[in-house]
């Protein structure tokens, strides 16, 4: 090597070869993964793929941990960590209802942000000496490192368990608005940027506690206001932020396995988050400062359509129209969730094929609470995937269907989407339930969905209301077939 | 941390961006949220950062924080994997379930 | 930073932050001007997007060279070496032909090649004495590099300049075949291999020369036995082997912009080569080693559809045909880029349509001997754009169309694609140009087109030949129909 | 040239032949030749290359060899863009020309 060509040229770096090759391996992994993930007949290999890549980088960093004079790691006590976290986390991940899912992600997002918040304490207390007595450059940008991967870990952290508390019902739910939301959490930045100035120029290990207090109570405001049913799309907002975090901590570290897998999540988790949001037909912005989803109500008088008559049924008048139709689309909703009706509706389905009957399941892609939500619970309740139909695919065949059972479904079977150029919903394509002979409208009352508008479908003539909650009439409903 | 070491982790930054841009498509909605949670088991990666760290503080409050950090990872990374793939197995096919029982 | 930490930390580089910056953003710009220039109502932009990366890249560079002990620099030679280069390179490339277009670019590909094994050498040259004396896994690992940026230069080197010559008619551009070919090709890349590996473990500047020179023998022989009409493949494929090479020479010089740009040009321009083949209807496998593409005569007769009857015409029947038509569908092929007919097609077309006549462009993807070849052709008559229409557009058309005139083309619109099963070109898709009222085919004598398949298009009894060279033959009609 | 800085070299070389991959997905057909002269100009970053070499060697061999490899480059920056300029040119919409002239 010789005069210019040195300075063109990266020298001796801390990582040992092998390592680089080796979270090289693990990125190619991560990436090969989350490009399989995103197509239903590659997904699952994918996961195994990434899987894979994890393995790699971890048998990497134990074994420079082997070999570097790492004096005080203790293997026992890591050891112990590791092996509370597998019992603990492969149990719960395991055990928990399959309704349950979004909560653990946000759970399991939570803990990946409060490590990368603890790394960067961890690095931030051992290299506080050193930081104080030379100051400069390099003490500064290893500050600024460490207070990005706590400010990011901490809001994403706190975020997180906020949104489990939200979809696990230990908090309410609901859109919870206080005064002045948007001024605060503005002068709760501000101090949280000002402070870490201040950190920079004068490292303090106390500081850096309040400069996390503040991040964390910054990270509950944020989400607080936010209602369920946003939850998802907020959740995969703060699994990009804990991506964006691991980088951060590979930044302090100078671990490029951290940095380029934090990026590949916190990129690609906005693009997904995106997609989601659009799926539900909101703008990212809307579900992060609109706290609407509860608005319900209000909404619903302006639109008034409530001068219809309502046309009410019973499972015993019921029984027979379905007994002896051909054709029979089954149409769930986000109150099929809720009444945990799952189960009950397969065993309708099987006893009215028995008879004969054709059975189909027309899958709205957002309703429910979740993307695929309608999915994972039929799934669970064993219905075979190939009777689960996708809007555009079964929209056709409602016109030769001789009932449709909506079952807790409401926004997505709104025709004002199609007709009413005033309504909020105007636009979203809708499953066409108003097609078939006959339409049966499951739930409890005349309330609206998530959208809060209401819905003509219900005084139209050829619309039956069966009241009551989702669960109770399918069970009715099906005792009723059977005695046909 | 040199501003060169800074810059050159800049740089793999940005391509690892680049790159995470370009690997979403269009999913289609059934999958978001098992992508959701696949990427959100990839992040688990900073149980890596935390081993690493953990060798280098001594002292109760370093065991203590290490111990919390590798904790907090490894259930990121178990729970995150699980979590994903019993999603993943409800896309799997499942065997015509018998057409006579209930 | 602290123990451990400090190994897993890659530490000071030899090229300065900012010129790491600024290769990134030179990457950025190349990664968004190559998207951009997936998609037609961006690919201008794109192309102007990655100018500015180039010139970021050479001010980050040349700011190097001012600002660090490079001693040797001398300004005004340089910089008339990049005036002349500027000034013959935009001369030519300005002055050029719309239809020499493939050749250009395989030339300036070979330029680049070519550069890549001279940084090669002169990186040689100047560390060879280190290499002596100190040998060891540093000297050896650039060696190597070294040795891979003269491999792959040179190889694209003599490559694209055969490319150049066959395409610009200077060597025949027929599939050169000779004995042995295979066999000598093995032989040549082993000695390759054998003397690499020896110039590793003793390295001598004459070695490397002959190492060189194989090396471009070989690409001579890669090419030479390639037919001209798949040379548009074997272009993007040396392209690809170009960025590979640039690549290279970012290994030796630990330059991260080139390391980065030169692999995203070897990986996309290898996914664009398959894309290519695959519109061809070839496979990559089938281009490189095939020889195919002038074979024509023998397959033919083996099809043997030679029993029909031909009608021929002459100009002056064909111009009132043409008069009075309602639609006319003009579908070219490769005879009208040889016979440069363009001008005058467009010429025809303006006075039909002058006497109220529709005419529309049929435009099939593999029409011609490049992609989009047709399009750059007729763009260059000025012909405008809505009036060229693509196969999928056009196709229901053809049944309402009075007359299809075929100018040059052949395989394209070969009915057997569809019909015998049997025939090499079976399956793909072709111009329906049988359902006009009439079909008009210009060409010069009965011979296969590319694919040397008979045609039997020309045997049906809605056919008309007009035999000649397509400009003559449309100049003829032109005139006829000026006197109707 | 260390084990460490040529493994670092090819991280970035890997990302970003991922990024390439993924780059190209469904191009039209016609937009083919306009994509290779695209790509070609850009490994016309060679010439990047070529000047920083030029000021290592002396004598006159290398100020030969670096006046070739620098001239080399520049030709294919410069015609590579151009080429690929003119031929996009052809795809931006013209005006519709006269239809009652020749
Ligand atoms: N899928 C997603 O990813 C996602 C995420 C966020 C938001 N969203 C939004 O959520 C909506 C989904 O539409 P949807 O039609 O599924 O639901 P919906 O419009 O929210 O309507 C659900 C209906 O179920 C009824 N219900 C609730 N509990 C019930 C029970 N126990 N038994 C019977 N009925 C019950 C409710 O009426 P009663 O109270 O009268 O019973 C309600 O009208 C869309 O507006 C969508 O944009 C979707
Ligand atoms: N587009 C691409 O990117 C590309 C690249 C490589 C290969 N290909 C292949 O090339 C073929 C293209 O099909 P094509 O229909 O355009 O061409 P073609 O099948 O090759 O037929 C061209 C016809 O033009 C006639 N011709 C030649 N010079 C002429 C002249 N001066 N005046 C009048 N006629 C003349 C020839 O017949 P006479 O000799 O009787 O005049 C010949 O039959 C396909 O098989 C395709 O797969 C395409």
């Amino acid at each position: 090597m010789n005069a210019l060509l040195a300075v063109a040229e990266p020298v001796s770096t801390g990582a040992p070869a092998w390592a680089t090759l080796g979270y090289l391996v693990t990125a190619g992994c991560f990436i090969t993964g989350i490009k399989m993930l995103g197509s239903p007949a590659t997904a699952r290999r994918g996961n195994f793929i990434a899987g894979f890549g994890m393995l790699v980088a971890l048998v990497v960093t134990l074994s420079q941990v082997a070999t570097t004079d790492s004096m005080h790691f203790d293997w026992a006590v890591m050891g112990i960590a590791v092996l509370i976290g597998t019992a603990v986390g492969g149990f719960s991940a395991r055990a928990v209802r399959m309704t349950a899912m979004p909560q653990m992600v946000a759970l399991f997002n939570g803990m990946g942000a409060g490590a990368a918040a603890l790394i960067g304490i961890d690095d931030f207390r051992t290299g506080l000496d050193g930081f104080i007595a030379f100051p400069g450059f390099s003490s500064n940008a290893e500050i600024i490192s460490v207070l990005v991967s706590c400010f990011i870990g901490s809001l994403s952290f706190s975020g997180s368990v906020i949104a489990f508390g939200k979809l696990q019902e230990l908090i309410s739910g609901r859109a919870v608005t206080y005064p002045l939301q948007r001024p605060l959490n503005g002068l709760l930045l501000l101090a949280i940027i000002g402070l870490g100035a201040y950190i920079v120029v004068a490292p303090s290990i106390e500081l850096l506690f309040i400069y996390i207090g503040i991040t964390l109570l910054l990270g509950i405001l944020f989400v607080i206001p936010v209602g369920g049913a946003d939850m998802p799309v907020i959740i995969s907002l703060l699994n990009s932020c804990t991506g964006l975090a691991a980088a951060a901590t590979g930044f302090v570290l100078g671990n490029n396995g951290l940095i380029v897998s934090g990026a590949l999540v916190g990129a690609s988790g906005f693009i997904l988050t995106q997609q989601m949001s659009k799926a539900m037909n909101r703008s990212l912005f809307n579900v992060l400062f609109g706290a609407f989803g509860q608005g319900a109500g209000q909404v619903a008088s302006t639109t008034g359509a409530g001068g219809g008559t309502v046309r009410s049924t019973t499972s015993e008048d019921l029984a027979p129209l379905l007994a002896y139709s051909r054709l029979v689309i089954i149409v769930p909703g986000y109150g099929m969730a809720v009444a945990r009706a799952q189960n009950d509706v397969k065993e309708l389905a099987d006893e009215l094929e028995r008879r004969g009957v054709e059975v189909k399941y027309a899958i709205h892609p957002v309703a429910g609470r979740m993307p695929g939500h309608m999915n994972v619970l039929l799934a669970e309740a064993n219905v075979p995937y190939p009777q689960l139909r996708e809007m555009d695919d079964i929209n056709p065949e409602f016109a030769r269907a001789d009932v449709a059972i909506v079952i807790g479904a409401n926004d997505v079977v709104n025709p004002a989407a199609r007709n009413d150029p005033g309504s909020p919903i105007y636009g979203m394509p809708i499953l066409n339930v108003d097609q078939a002979q006959t339409t049966v409208v499951l739930k409890r009352s005349m309330a609206t969905g998530f959208a809060g508008v209401d819905n003509p479908l219900f005084y139209e003539p050829k619309t039956l209301m069966l009241f009551g909650d989702a669960r109770a009439s399918i069970v009715a409903l099906t005792s009723e077939v059977k005695q046909q | 941390m040199t501003a060169q070491s800074l810059a050159l982790d800049a740089f793999v930054f940005v391509l690892a961006v680049f790159i995470g841009f370009e690997l979403i498509t269009k999913v289609p909605p059934t999958l978001h949220t098992p992508l959701m949670s696949g990427t959100n088991f990839i992040h688990g990666i900073v149980l890596v950062g935390a081993l690493s760290v953990a060798g280098v503080a001594g002292g109760t409050a370093g065991t203590v924080i290490a111990f919390c950090a590798v904790l907090l990872g490894t259930l990121n990374v178990v729970g995150g994997w699980v979590v994903t793939d019993r999603m993943l197995e409800m896309f799997k096919k499942r065997p015509e379930p018998k057409k006579e029982g209930e």
